[in-house]
């Protein structure tokens, strides 16, 4: 039942849209330059806490430019699209999006799988797609594979290769130099995006210092993790390098209750949402957790103004998805400014040429040579990322250091050999 | 007979909707198009198990791997090596057709809730398969093929109405036949059946093999149409039971009454679209009131109405 | 060691799969319905002791009203959508058995749904009843697995007791063997059964509270909770209470060894292949009666 | 006859059913052109005959010839294809095809690729139609039908691959006698074509119209073999049908105090179960205190009565029991209040003890009250109380009779309704449970009705006796002139 067929809550808008459609094949099709309209369909999981930011965060950053007064006069408009975290429904969204309601581009969720499925469609019918929150590499070497086709597809988020990096680089600081810790093990889901994650963490672990114990993949459906803690008990590790997304109460939930006395670090991505200390009953204490962004963290001078005014028109955080759904449509914006059309080949080289100071660092995509042709350049003075803890809760920010509002810390059953200086 | 078929309203009921149907891209936007496309296909898989309940009275909980063979065959082939479209839904339809010999010759032995669970592991097993062998099937991320039938819509559609039309067709007029007669037999009474000397086991192997056949093409089809496979799509229990509840509410034992039912589902579950996540609750309840207050569906009242006289 | 932890988690998960399938089983046995939307009333009564929890704080709160809940939604579940349709005349008897899975599968759909509406559909934990570890055999056990088991043999033990000892229990007992026969002796069935489905309900109640505690559900849950409930069922043999009992350690520790041994990726897929064996080769299961 | 050479043959016929020999060592012969009654009381062993020969049972021993082929263990769209046609006593045509259509299924060949209809098929049903008088009805679907029109269809389904040897079960239960007529005519008209025709019934006079020998079988084995006639002056025959010599103790009616509002009264019952009429215009009466046998074969619709009284089953016409209607109780709260049965099958909780049956029985009585009972029980069946901690389902089938009973009793009913209680009993269980009954009658002001096909066993206990016979009721008298006035009539 879940598999019913899907569409915005907005579908009665635009049916006098589609009477225009008619006329006109779907190959070329029309943009909405006679409109005076720049338009971009949003296509997310309106009921995920990770997705549900990117509809509003999107149409947040399209009222500022057209309150500004739109791009080079014209108005920006956010189409948006629930796709019940279904690829099925994904692809009918963007059929839609580009076919009936002409947008042109797209943004498009923060699941992998969703965006891999409709990668090949971005280059079948010739629109531009970015999306704020998929991590898995495929995307940007599907493009390296086969550019003609699937230039069209950008990558606005960090992919896993990118983010084991970003997460090595933390581990180097806080756990290598700063607890002297010298062994790990890698606990990740079986998803597309954690296969390059977990190769990123394989290689780079090592080279910090952290010495890989034993590396363990799980199906994201598992609801029973004391034999994954146990398991990585008897390895007797320093730290636990985490990569999950899907999963994330669970895991936390019963590291609390068996008291695994190993701290958690890495990439996990509902830790960074603000209801997780409520869902995991503050068994989230002391979890460390990679991200792009945190309350009152000004990555950027863009980036707590977005987050005041996101919070003023939603009451509520946006999830990491939300910042880059941000960033997105001004980069988007931005591109068809450059490219003075709506033309999508005009715009894809436009867009190759971004860079544009974001809410989560310096956007730049890398080139077309790069074997992650499309995916976002990291590094210092591009975006480096952030480090943070749950404390108590509150998400605090321990890394970079120029950044950092609070110290390390663990609860109690957290045996730590190194002292805490 | 076969007159009696030609003289039935029911067909040339039919034949009238699907000739309007086959207009509506003409004033209908794409985006509906796109729903009913969807909701034809569905129309077919329930038809396909309506052969099985309403006339071999064997309760099939896995029609999605029937499906899903089809559907998997097809898309993995597809990816690999791309053949031409028609080779995959080929092999696909094979793999279906196969694999639901395999399930019914030893599971047409067992009686009463025994078949239909057996079915219904047979889907836990495939979806398993899918999930662990992700390097062939693409796992929890779900398969993308390089091709589709069409990226045009109204092609996509006209594709999937004729596809249902013609299955609807064979599969009507297939349970309106000698054979079907024999089947409907079987399935109500198999002592007194092979005391008329049929061989039942023969005639009820006969039924699952189409109703995998049905399955699985329109799963390979459907395919590509999407450009994708998951699990979520083809294999997921929700998938099968929508797929029976579509049968059961459009009236069983009536073929055409199944497709009715299944595109009743999605045309609703969009159509409530804008109240979100209630959507699917509302639609179990509606479902849910139909199989309590009107339990031979909606074709089915119109029969026994129709029979009464 | 790795043998004791094996042991230790094999037996608290069983443990809960038996209080799970008991229930399940005992509605077979006596009314001969499988009720699928099994795993929705187990969630349901999670989710309410966690809602509940959350805002009074009191788990012990929490958990009896999730259990309240669950029997709540089970005796509507009998009078709403089992019992017209065993009663009506409209569908034929033989047929009646894929209407009422039907049926119950669309209620648990709803419920289902209902949840992920009012609640979302993240996965929630309930506060543990009690926390903290403590090591047995040179194994750290969260205490709440030990409750967990504890309160589920409590349970079962229970019911044990009703059936056995008391009047009720046996006649209960007696309906399933022969529903004519109690009628003959005076018994209105219809009262039987109500009973049987309160029953049930406390029972899938505690098994939900406690799955919420121990390993924490979310509406997505539902599904995968009743296929498990209806393979440890079918596997013991439908209506057999003793059979579940086994089939659900049977299965517990299966999945464990294969967590532990090959890999948690794997872990459901030996207990399926048991199933679809024990099928083939012996379809009224275990300890099947019929 | 027997010089005729056989169309269908059995010969030394066994089946077994775990411990128990349904059918031991039965051999016949059936020549074209014969019909020959194979007949015997519930439980003879007849209708397994039937399903060996139809192929729905695999017989453990002896072969099945048709024309000489052993067919024995043949899957039965096999036996049907070589020439053997069945028609059941319970028709289940498809409800949603026409008569003619029904009958141009039975003419199908067994093949997948009959996807085209066959205007000759269509001829042939036609043509069968006439012949069992369906030709009016060809294009109504039989849930309108009469039953007697749906046995034709039976008939002419079993006609339809031009069969050389034809079955028929019970051919006339439920039908008028005018019905009756038509299908001796019918059957008759198959017998001429040649065909072999097997009647399986209850009794001799059920076949007697149609039959040219009788083959009458009582517990699995044959008893006697011969013309309608012979068959019944047969010895053995009359001892299990009329029982021999029976000396009765009769109570005179007149002798019960309500004499003038019966304790319990059935008035023009009526029952159907569909369109098959069970139960015509029954009434009985009973008094209190006084002990009535009803005795029919299986399937005269003694069950039927009991279950209406029971309140088990829908009914036309009255129930009163002291004056009061039954009608709208529920079967429990008539069994509450005192009228009980103890049922044909005894319905005992299998899994649990013999002491907790009877504490089943005895759950509304307080404790002492249910023990005091409890020793009169053992009283009077003592083997139950060696047995009190053994599981019902192990008991032997004596055992189990006795504790179905004693269940009944621990309910103290006023009215005690015994269902068929020697079925399938040896002789000396029976001499125990009739001194039971009788200490009942001596000691009791219970009342009781026995429903029996036995008569040996149901007019020694009996003040009264009612016949009932395919849900009528045809003779009531005292027991001393059942045999002289209706004796015949039962054969």
């Amino acid at each position: 039942m879940a598999e019913f067929s899907t569409f915005c809550r907005h579908a009665s808008k635009f049916t006098g849209v589609s009477s225009v459609a008619l006329a006109l094949t779907v190959n070329a099709p029309a943009r909405a330059e006679d409109q005076g309209v720049l338009k971009i369909g949003v296509i997310a999981e309106a009921q995920a806490v990770a997705g549900s930011s990117i509809p509003s965060a999107a149409q947040l950053a399209a009222d500022e430019i057209n309150a500004k007064g739109g791009i080079d006069g014209r108005k920006i408009e956010i189409v948006s699209y629930d796709n019940h975290s279904s690829s099925a429904e994904s692809v009918r969204a963007f059929q839609r999006a580009v076919n009936e309601d002409h947008v042109n581009a797209v943004i498009a969720s923060y699941v992998s799988e969703v965006v891999l499925a409709l990668e090949p469609w971005a280059g079948r019918l010739k629109t531009v797609m970015i999306t704020p929150g998929a991590a898995s590499d495929v995307i940007t070497q599907n493009i390296a594979k086969d550019y003609e086709h699937n230039k069209y597809t950008f990558h606005g988020y960090l992919t896993s290769g990118a983010l084991s990096g970003l997460v090595c680089d933390a581990a180097k600081d806080m756990l290598v130099d700063g607890l002297k810790m010298k062994t790990a093990v890698i606990m990740s889901e079986d998803a597309a995006w954690t296969t390059p994650l977990d190769a990123g963490y394989m290689q780079c672990l090592p080279k910090i210092g952290l010495q890989v114990l034993d590396h363990i993949r799980f199906s994201p459906d598992t609801t029973d993790f004391t034999p994954i803690f146990n398991n990585i008990e008897s390895k007797k590790p320093d730290v636990i390098i985490t990569g999950v997304s899907h999963v994330g109460v669970q895991p936390t939930v019963q590291w609390k209750s068996q008291e695994v006395p190993i701290p958690m670090f890495g990439i996990a991505s509902q830790a960074t949402n603000s209801t997780f200390w409520k869902d995991t009953n503050g068994a989230t204490e002391g979890v460390l957790y990679q991200g792009v962004s945190g309350p009152g963290v000004a990555v950027t001078e863009k980036t707590l103004p977005f987050v005041d005014s996101f919070q003023k028109k939603f009451g509520n955080f946006p999830s990491y998805a939300g910042y880059t759904a941000y960033d997105d449509v001004y980069i988007i914006a931005d591109a068809f400014h450059r490219a003075g059309s709506a033309d999508s080949d005009k715009l894809v080289t436009a867009m190759e040429a971004t860079d544009y100071i974001g809410t989560i660092g310096r956007v730049q995509f890398l080139p077309k040579d790069d074997p992650h042709v499309h995916g976002l350049k990291t590094g210092k003075g591009l975006i480096t990322g952030l480090f943070l803890q749950w404390q108590n809760g509150a998400q605090v920010n321990l890394w970079p250091a120029e950044l950092a509002k609070g110290k390390i810390a663990f609860p109690s059953f957290i045996k730590v050999k190194a002292s805490l200086n | 007979m076969l007159l009696r078929i030609l003289r039935s309203p029911a067909i040339w009921i039919a034949l009238i909707v699907v000739i309007i149907a086959a207009t509506l891209p003409l004033y209908v936007s794409g985006y509906v198009l796109g729903l009913l496309t969807i909701a034809y296909y569905f129309g077919v898989f329930s038809m396909a198990w309506d052969l099985l309940f309403g006339f071999a009275n064997e309760v099939n909980f896995g029609p999605t791997f029937l499906i899903g063979l089809g559907a998997y065959t097809a898309g993995i082939l597809d990816n690999l090596y791309q053949p031409p479209i028609w080779v995959c839904v080929l092999a696909g339809t094979s793999a279906a057709v196969v694999g639901g010999v395999i399930l019914a010759l030893p599971a047409l032995r067992l009686r009463g809730p025994y078949f239909g669970l057996t079915t219904l592991v047979a889907v836990l097993m495939l979806q398993n398969f899918v999930v662990v062998a992700a390097g062939l099937t693409g796992g929890e991320i779900g398969l993308t093929v390089p091709d589709v039938l069409s990226i045009d819509d109204k092609v996509n559609y006209w594709i999937a109405l004729g596809f249902m039309a013609i299955s609807g067709a064979a599969l009507y007029g297939l349970s309106r036949s000698p054979v079907g007669l024999i089947l409907q037999a079987s399935g109500q009474d198999p002592v007194q059946a092979a005391a008329l000397g049929f061989n039942v086991t023969k005639h009820k192997l006969a039924a699952f093999i189409v109703s995998a056949f049905f399955s699985g093409l329109a799963g390979a089809l459907m395919v590509f149409y999407l450009g994708a496979a998951s699990v979520g799509t083809f294999i997921d229990v929700t998938v099968g039971v929508q797929v029976i509840i579509g049968a059961v509410i459009g009236g069983r034992r009536t073929i055409l009454g199944a497709a009715i039912g299944a595109i009743f589902l999605i045309a609703m579950g969009e159509t409530l679209r804008p109240l979100g996540d209630l959507a699917t609750f509302i639609v179990s309840a509606m479902a849910l009131v139909v199989v309590l207050l009107f339990p031979s569906g909606f074709v089915g009242m119109i029969a026994r109405r129709r029979e009464a006289t | 060691m790795l043998l004791w932890q094996i042991l230790i988690d094999g037996f608290a998960i069983s443990s809960l799969y038996a209080l799970g399938a008991t229930g399940f089983t005992l509605i077979f046995g006596v009314s001969g319905v499988l009720n699928l939307s099994h795993g929705s009333l187990m969630v349901a009564a999670a989710v309410a002791a966690w809602a509940l929890g959350a805002s009074f704080g009191g788990s012990y709160v929490g958990a009896i009203f999730g259990a309240l809940v669950a029997l709540l939604l089970s005796v509507v579940t009998y009078f709403l959508v089992v019992r017209p349709l065993q009663q009506t005349k409209r569908i034929r008897e033989e047929e009646k058995e894929i209407f009422i899975l039907t049926a119950t599968l669309l209620w648990g759909i709803m419920i289902q749904e209902a949840i992920a509406y009012l609640f979302t559909n993240n996965a929630k934990t309930v506060l543990p009843i009690v926390g903290g570890v403590v090591t047995i055999a040179g194994v750290r056990t969260p205490a709440n697995e030990i409750f967990t088991a504890a309160i589920c043999w409590l349970a079962i033990g229970a019911l044990w007791l009703l059936v056995n000892r008391t009047q009720v229990g046996k006649t209960v007992l007696a309906a399933s063997m022969n529903p004519r026969g109690v009628t003959l002796l005076g018994v209105e069935l219809s009262i039987v059964y109500i009973a049987v489905w309160a029953i049930y309900g406390i029972l899938a109640g505690i098994a939900g509270v406690l799955l919420g505690m121990f390993l924490g559900v979310s509406s997505y849950s539902a599904g995968p909770l009743t296929a498990s409930a209806f393979s440890i069922v079918v596997l013991g043999g439908l209506g057999s209470v003793s059979g579940s009992l086994i089939a659900a350690y049977v299965v517990g520790y299966l999945e464990t060894l294969t967590a532990y041994l090959a890999s948690p990726a794997y872990r459901t897929i030996p207990a399926l292949l048991l199933l679809v064996v024990v099928m083939y080769i012996r379809p009224r299961g275990l300890l099947g009666r019929r | 006859m027997s010089a005729a050479p056989a169309r269908l043959e059995a010969n030394g016929l066994i089946k077994r059913y775990g411990g128990l020999v349904a059918v031991k060592d039965i051999s016949f012969k059936v020549a074209a052109g014969e019909i020959l009654g194979l007949i015997g009381p519930n439980g003879s062993g007849k209708s397994t005959v039937m399903k060996s020969i139809i192929g729905v049972e695999r017989p453990d021993g002896g072969s099945v010839r048709v024309d000489g082929t052993d067919v024995a263990g043949w899957p039965s769209h096999k036996i049907a294809r070589l020439g053997v046609g069945m028609v059941f006593q319970h028709s289940r045509p498809l409800h949603r095809q026409t008569v003619l259509e029904n009958i141009i299924l039975a003419l199908l060949p067994d093949r997948l690729l009959r996807l085209l209809p066959d205007p000759a098929i269509e001829e042939r049903a036609r043509a069968i139609a006439a012949r069992v008088g369906l030709s009016a009805v060809l294009h109504r679907r039989p849930a309108t039908l009469p039953f007697a029109d749906l046995r034709r269809i039976e008939v002419a389904k079993a006609l339809a691959r031009d069969p050389r040897v034809v079955l028929v079960d019970e051919p006339f239960a439920g039908l008028t006698a005018r019905e009756t007529a038509a299908f001796v005519r019918l059957i008759a008209e198959l017998r001429d074509d040649g065909r072999a025709i097997l009647l399986v019934d209850h009794n001799v006079k059920s076949v007697a119209a149609l039959a040219d020998r009788v083959f009458a079988m009582y517990v699995g084995e044959r008893i006697a073999e011969g013309s309608v006639e012979e068959v019944m002056r047969d010895e053995t025959v009359r001892r299990v049908y009329l029982g021999g010599g029976i000396e009765t103790a009769a109570r005179p009616e007149a002798g019960f105090r309500d004499a003038s509002v019966p304790f319990l009264q059935a008035d023009r019952v009526n029952v159907f179960y569909g369109k098959a009429q069970a139960l015509e215009d029954v009434s009985i009466h009973v008094h209190e205190g006084e002990f009535v046998s009803i005795v029919g074969l299986n399937g005269a619709g003694k069950t039927t009565l009991f279950n209406a009284i029971s309140g088990l089953l829908p009914y036309d016409g009255e129930i009163r029991r002291q004056g009061q209607s039954l009608r709208g109780r529920t079967p429990a709260a008539i069994a509450r209040g005192g009228l009980v049965q103890s049922p044909e099958g005894r319905e005992l909780f299998t899994d649990m003890t013999v002491r907790e049956n009877l504490d089943m029985g005895g759950q509304r009585l307080v404790k002492a009250a249910r023990a005091e009972r409890l020793e009169w029980l053992f009283d009077l069946f003592p083997i139950l109380k060696e047995r009190q901690s053994q599981a019902a389902g192990t008991l032997s089938g004596g055992e189990q009779q006795m504790l179905a009973i004693a269940r009944a009793l621990m309910m103290k009913p006023d009215l005690l309704i015994l269902d068929e209680p020697t079925l399938g009993l040896a002789p000396v269980i029976l001499a125990q449970i009739s001194k039971a009954l009788e200490r009942l009658r001596q000691t009791t002001s219970l009342t009781v009705i026995l429903g029996e096909q036995n008569v040996t066993f149901a007019l020694p206990h009996a003040d009264r006796v009612y016949v009932l016979e395919h849900g009528r009721i045809v003779w009531e008298g005292e027991p001393s002139r059942f045999a002289a006035e209706a004796g015949a009539a039962y054969l």
